[in-house]
């Protein structure tokens, strides 16, 4: 147990002094990692432990960036009361989607989240809502400001470093919620309904109740992280949320390592910087280089960067 | 009345495309109890394969049914080398598997033939002989070329020993070894088969949708909702989920909800399907043993 | 050991002395230098709007090109062009990648209308210039508001307001039925159209709208053709245009067709949607489209000609996506130009307010025109008809002088 | 000749390992019988004949080693198998799982000729040719299962636990039909059966196995008197 807290204290410092080591660009591509982290662990939470495919995870991303959008514009809030309202709001969304995914599993539901991702652009820019959420126009959001001025190692607390922070608070404390809640008694009846789900139920475990809480609690952290992302990149419009947001996701989940807390902040380093990288390669087709990534992933290591440290650790300790 | 025919003719016409792709969605479900969500994708790869011969001065029905043979093989080969290793991990692994499929050949169509829009010349005549005011020529084409892919694939299914095995291998692979059938290949044959059938339906809607790479971007959806509606393990089903879908989206589009929410009537249709009836209007009890 | 150090020092002093003495005849802000001049672009090579990708290599090859002959006084011009898929956070991301990381001297070009909204507003705060934006949304033209953000295309609600006085001109009774696309491009010009009717607005009998990701759009067009109009206004970009083309020709309905000049590209609409069935269709533009043979002998184009076989071999001369990216490219160099040895931004914000130069792809009586108060470098455009070939340029050159 | 020799085999059934170093041999045209326990490895052995598990030693039929070789090519050769829960293609009609019983056969007025002495052998089976076979009874299943198999022509029939959830009279009649192929076809028959006297009667010899390894063998009338077999599995 030593070693852990060892790593964590580490871990602390360098999280700490990383902003002002970088320059504001960095640290602006550093939040939005973070932002994608805290949607992918929610993504995993549904999937990795809880078996239940989602293709559509961007939706809920972008409900919770136009929860906290619209409130910031139009109700006058601060960014920070929005974040706990976009959780409930896709708590509650999460939950509506959770109960016809009851009767899905498998390809069944992939395809029913994957028909949610493709029909929200389209759902943003309806005519009933226009005056909500601008419609296309979309809204621009201005950016928190730091409350106090700041200087350290030559560099002033800018608006990203104070963004940073912001990020980095709701990250530590969503990965710690999730670490208790899959190690806690919730986490294994999750476990267990993805493996013997027949089982689980004679064991008396709820399935409905499981199921559709575990759809609420990864909707909820996704849409918290869509609420940061929006206040982060300080825009929302439809065509944020495109169909292949959702596949991001999906990716970043996998590539991170499924049914792992820290493989959700490798998946996110993946899909925050490897698009730049493939736009390097080939500037025709990025998404090929991408897609071929992902390939060779699935087939040399199915369980992600965390499953081949888990093999390194495993293979050394033995 | 005139309008009212107006948009059941072209749901009707449009319908015949989301069949055609549902029919190839049904071809591999049957064969391999996936979804493919590349589908869309690989159809379109192949109309750029197809619109490439006639641009090289082939003429259009050679380069059709060479195109359908080149897509045949490439499902096959997809199968082979992209499908088997994964054949037997969970359905997580598959899905990705596809999504990258997707991502691939809709970068490589791009990277291959460009992003320019090209015209993709139809073999029917503008004027149809039958309803020629509310139906075009070519949409009273497609309709018979899809019902026509229809009838051919039942009497394969129905009356070659290949169709027959590849139904048994489906329902039991591990019976169908014993009476010795290579179930791998039956696989790689339904892959081939719905790669055939969705250059079909490329070939068909490249006309009135003009060919671009993501020509099928849009139809994937509906021709999910064609094959979910209609029995994902039915082909008649999936054929008649497709009229269906035309025409209601039309409809609801033109006189109840306005045109700029049709996504959402396929994405209800899905949710709605899946949940309420999961087999479909026309599909077999799904059951599963314990 | 010491031998060396000193030989260092005296190089690292002459070093300084050359760069100390040019700083005085030449003033730079960040992303320009006495040998070079960096400048910063944003286009959709992925995703769905991937087509528009074009315009950007366009550009590079423009400027290739003019690295290859000497550069601009003296300076070579690197371009970076950096795709955002056409998704508003990635655009953010990379503009703020071209201004805080590659420190670039201005953005110019960038594409599209939701794309260019998401970084207006940082532009403006960090007072770099965002020039010419490759839409033509009306509020780009906002020197007081924006001082730092200019566009460059005739602005669509202009172009409503042409096509809306021309119908008022010959068919006072018109009944008109419009087709746009649901976003901010397709309202801009139904907004035009209906300020250029004015009271007669009624005039409008039906009007349907269409998303990007719908399959086609027959039924809207079965839903106008049954609202029993004589005049068409269609607002779509290139794919959808060509499908109202073609399905009007196969619904039998033969209104008075105005096509906005989005999609009045030869290549990649009027041949595809059937040569014929476009015939009488009224649209404008500011270029001359390369595949149009009205111009095949005509200086500008062979001189378009000649660069395109030098600079981008092998590509497709009727590719109008290519000619845009040519005048969005002249337009920058003329800036640069312009600007001389003061390359600060704020001297090339104000030599991009001060143009007046005509070039070789822009049609007769066309040229950019800029001042304080006007932020529209193209204003006036000119109607024409497709004869079945070509497009055929008629009446004189409208909007403001 | 022995028609099938089995040395030294092991075979796994998934990640544990089921048989251990197991030899037998059957003769032309005989018929034997592989008792044991639930569990004692007795599907495994006929998996491990038809490579459909993963084995290691060598088993050779018809002279030919076939250890390794895929199950289609050692179904062409003659090998056909009746698997436990008989496999029927629930979905298709009983003439349609009788065709495919004869899918590795090219001679098309063969197959048809040999459906007609099936519905000659099995008039039930005549009578439901068009129904969906899922719909069968549990005799009916295993007529069609086995009538599945003889399509083939096969030279051996490997038959795994053709008692399995019927009653005893079907099963009388199953096991009747069983002899009259044997003697009247002459297709020999490797049984795996739980129900020892029947399997017994009809067997020429046996081999009884426990956890994978084969502790007694010899001729049928042998076993049948032996003692201790009776007292520990057949019960009397």
């Amino acid at each position: 147990m030593k070693l852990r807290i060892q790593y964590a204290i580490v871990l602390g410092v360098i999280a700490v002094i990383l902003p002002w080591l970088l320059s504001d660009f960095r640290v602006f591509q550093l939040n939005l990692m973070l932002v994608y982290a805290i949607a992918i662990l929610g993504l995993n939470l549904l999937t990795g432990y809880g078996g239940q495919i989602s293709l559509g995870h961007g939706a809920f991303y972008a409900i919770g960036a136009y929860t906290a959008a619209v409130l910031m514009d139009k109700a006058a809030f601060s960014a920070y009361a929005t974040l706990p309202i976009a959780a409930l709001v896709c708590l509650v969304s999460g939950v509506l989607m959770g109960f016809p995914a009851l009767r899905l599993s498998g390809h069944y539901l992939a395809l029913a989240t994957f028909a949610l991702a493709m029909a929200v652009p389209q759902l943003l820019k309806y005519k009933g809502i226009e005056d909500y959420t601008g419609g296309v126009q979309g809204i621009v959001l201005d950016k928190p400001q730091p409350l106090f001025e700041f200087e350290f190692l030559g560099k002033a607390l800018s608006e990203d470093r104070w963004m940073y922070y912001l990020v980095l608070i709701v990250t530590v404390l969503m990965f710690w919620l999730a670490h208790n809640l899959v190690n806690g008694r919730i986490g294994r009846a999750i476990v267990a309904i993805r493996d013997q789900p027949i089982a689980a139920g004679a064991l008396g475990v709820n399935l409905t109740a499981v199921k559709t809480i575990t759809f609420g609690v990864s909707a909820a952290y996704t849409g918290v992280a869509g609420a940061l992302g929006a206040i982060a990149v300080s825009y929302v419009a439809p065509d944020s949320f495109h169909t292949f947001l959702s596949i991001s996701f999906l990716v970043g989940a996998v590539v991170g390592g499924l049914g792992t807390i820290p493989g959700a902040l490798f998946g996110a380093a993946f899909i925050q910087f490897v698009p730049n990288v493939a736009d390097e390669i080939s500037k025709s087709a990025p998404w090929a280089v991408y897609g071929a990534i992902l390939l060779a992933l699935v087939y040399v290591a199915p369980g992600g960067v965390m499953g081949m440290i888990n093999k390194l650790k495993r293979g050394d300790s033995k | 009345m005139d309008g009212f025919l107006l948009q059941v003719f072209s749901g009707l016409a449009n319908g015949s495309i989301y069949a055609a792709v549902g029919l190839a969605l049904v071809m591999i479900y049957q064969s391999t109890h996936h979804i493919n969500f590349a589908q869309g994708e690989m159809a379109t790869f192949s109309t750029f394969i197809c619109w490439w011969l006639i641009d090289s001065g082939m003429s259009y029905w050679l380069a059709f049914f060479l195109t359908v043979g080149v897509a045949f093989i490439g499902g096959v080969v997809v199968q082979r080398v992209f499908i088997r290793p994964v054949e037997r991990k969970p359905v997580l692994i598959n899905v990705i598997v596809f999504v990258a499929l997707l991502v691939i050949f809709n970068a490589m169509s791009g990277w291959i033939f460009d992003h320019t829009l090209k015209a993709f010349d139809s073999p029917f005549p503008v004027r149809s002989a039958v309803l020629p005011e509310y139906i075009s020529g070519h949409q009273l084409g497609s309709l018979g070329v899809t019902l026509a892919v229809l009838l051919v694939i039942y009497l394969f299914f129905r009356f070659t020993p290949i169709g027959l095995a590849m139904r048994g291998a489906a329902q039991n692979p591990d019976s169908a070894s014993l009476v010795g059938i290579r179930v791998t290949w039956m696989l790689a044959l339904g892959w081939g088969l719905a790669s055939a059938i969705g250059a079909v339906a490329g070939m068909m809607m490249a006309p009135i949708m003009f060919l671009d790479p993501n020509m099928m971007a849009g139809i994937l959806l509906y021709g999910f909702a064609a094959a979910l509606l209609g029995g994902i393990d039915n082909p008649w089903g999936a054929v008649a989920g497709g009229f269906i879908v035309g025409v209601l989206e039309n409809l609801l589009g033109a006189y109840v909800i306005g045109s700029d929410l049709k996504l959402t009537v396929a994405l209800v249709l899905i949710v709605g399907t899946l949940t309420l009836k999961p087999n479909g209007l026309f599909g077999q009890k799904v059951v599963t043993r314990v | 050991m010491n031998r060396k150090l000193t030989v260092l020092s005296l190089a690292a002093g002459i070093a300084m002395a050359i760069s100390a003495t040019s700083a005085f005849a030449a003033k730079y802000d960040a992303g320009a230098s006495d040998t070079e001049v960096k400048v910063g672009n944003i286009v959709p090579y992925s995703g769905p709007a991937s087509a528009y990708g074009q315009i950007g290599k366009a550009i590079s090859a423009y400027f290739k090109g003019v690295n290859a002959n000497g550069g601009i006084n003296g300076r070579q011009i690197t371009i970076i062009s950096l795709d955002d898929g056409y998704s508003p956070p990635k655009t953010v991301e990379q503009a703020r990648k071209l201004v805080e990381q590659e420190r670039v001297l201005f953005l110019a070009a960038t594409l599209g209308t939701p794309t260019n909204s998401a970084i207006h507003a940082y532009m403006n705060k960090k007072k770099v210039p965002h020039l010419f934006v490759n839409t033509g949304a009306h509020k780009w033209g906002d020197p007081t508001g924006n001082p730092w953000t200019m566009g460059l295309q005739p602005d669509y609600q202009v172009e409503g307001k042409i096509y809306a006085a021309h119908i008022l001109a010959n068919n006072p009774n018109a009944k008109i039925a419009i087709l746009y696309q649901n976003d901010d491009y397709g309202k801009d010009y139904v907004k035009g159209m209906e300020d250029g009717l004015g009271d007669k607005k009624g005039m409008i009998v039906a009007k349907a709208s269409y998303e990007t990701t719908d399959p086609t759009v027959s039924n809207q067009m079965a839903t106008l053709k049954g609202s029993g109009a004589d005049t068409f206004f269609n607002v779509t970009t290139p794919k959808w245009a060509a499908q109202a083309i073609k399905g009007a020709a196969e619904l039998g309905w033969k209104p008075t067709h105005y096509l906005n000049s989005v999609s009045s590209s030869v290549g990649s609409v009027m041949v595809p949607a059937g040569a014929e069935n476009g015939i009488g269709v009224i649209s404008s533009n500011y270029f001359k489209d390369p595949a149009d043979p009205a111009w095949a002998n005509d200086a500008g184009f062979i001189a378009y000609k000649a660069w395109m076989e030098k600079n981008m071999p092998g590509e497709n001369i009727a590719e109008g996506f290519f000619t845009s990216g040519y005048i969005h490219a002249a337009a920058i160099e003329k800036t640069i130009q312009q600007a001389g040895d003061d390359l600060t931004r704020k001297n090339i914000m104000k030599q991009a307010a001060s143009l007046d130069f005509g070039n070789g792809m822009l049609l007769p009586g066309v040229k950019f025109k800029t001042s304080a108060t006007d932020f529209f470098p193209i204003e006036n455009k000119q109607l024409m008809r497709w004869n079945g070939k070509s497009w055929e340029l008629f009446g004189d050159v409208l909007g403001p002088k | 000749m022995n028609l099938l020799e089995v040395k030294n085999l092991s075979a796994w059934y998934g990640p544990t390992q089921a048989l251990f170093n197991v030899n037998f041999h059957l003769s032309q045209g005989g018929i034997t019988t592989i008792l044991g326990a639930n569990g004692a490895g007795k599907t495994t052995t006929l998996r491990s004949v038809c490579q459909t598990a993963k084995t290691s030693g060598d088993i050779s039929f018809v002279g030919q080693s076939i250890s390794g070789m895929s199950t289609d090519k050692i179904v062409r050769m003659g090998m056909a198998h009746v698997p436990d829960g008989r496999g029927t293609f629930t979905g298709l009609t009983v003439e349609e799982n009788l065709k495919l019983g004869a899918y590795t056969r090219r001679d098309k007025d063969g197959v048809s000729e040999d459906i007609e002495k099936i519905y000659v052998r099995f008039p039930r089976l005549r009578e439901r040719y068009s129904q969906q076979a899922g719909t069968l009874s549990g005799g009916e299943q295993q007529m069609l299962a086995i009538s599945r198999a003889l399509m083939l022509r096969p030279k051996l029939l490997l038959l795994d636990e053709p008692s399995f959830g019927l009653a005893p009279l079907i099963v009388q009649e199953i096991f009747e039909i069983m002899k009259s192929i044997n003697q009247t076809d002459g297709v020999s028959m490797l049984l795996v059966e739980q129900n020892a006297s029947l399997a017994l009667n009809l067997a020429d010899h046996a081999y009884l196995l426990e956890t994978g390894k084969v502790v007694l063998s010899g001729p049928a009338e042998d076993i049948r008197a032996d003692e201790t077999i009776r007292r520990t599995y057949l019960g009397y």
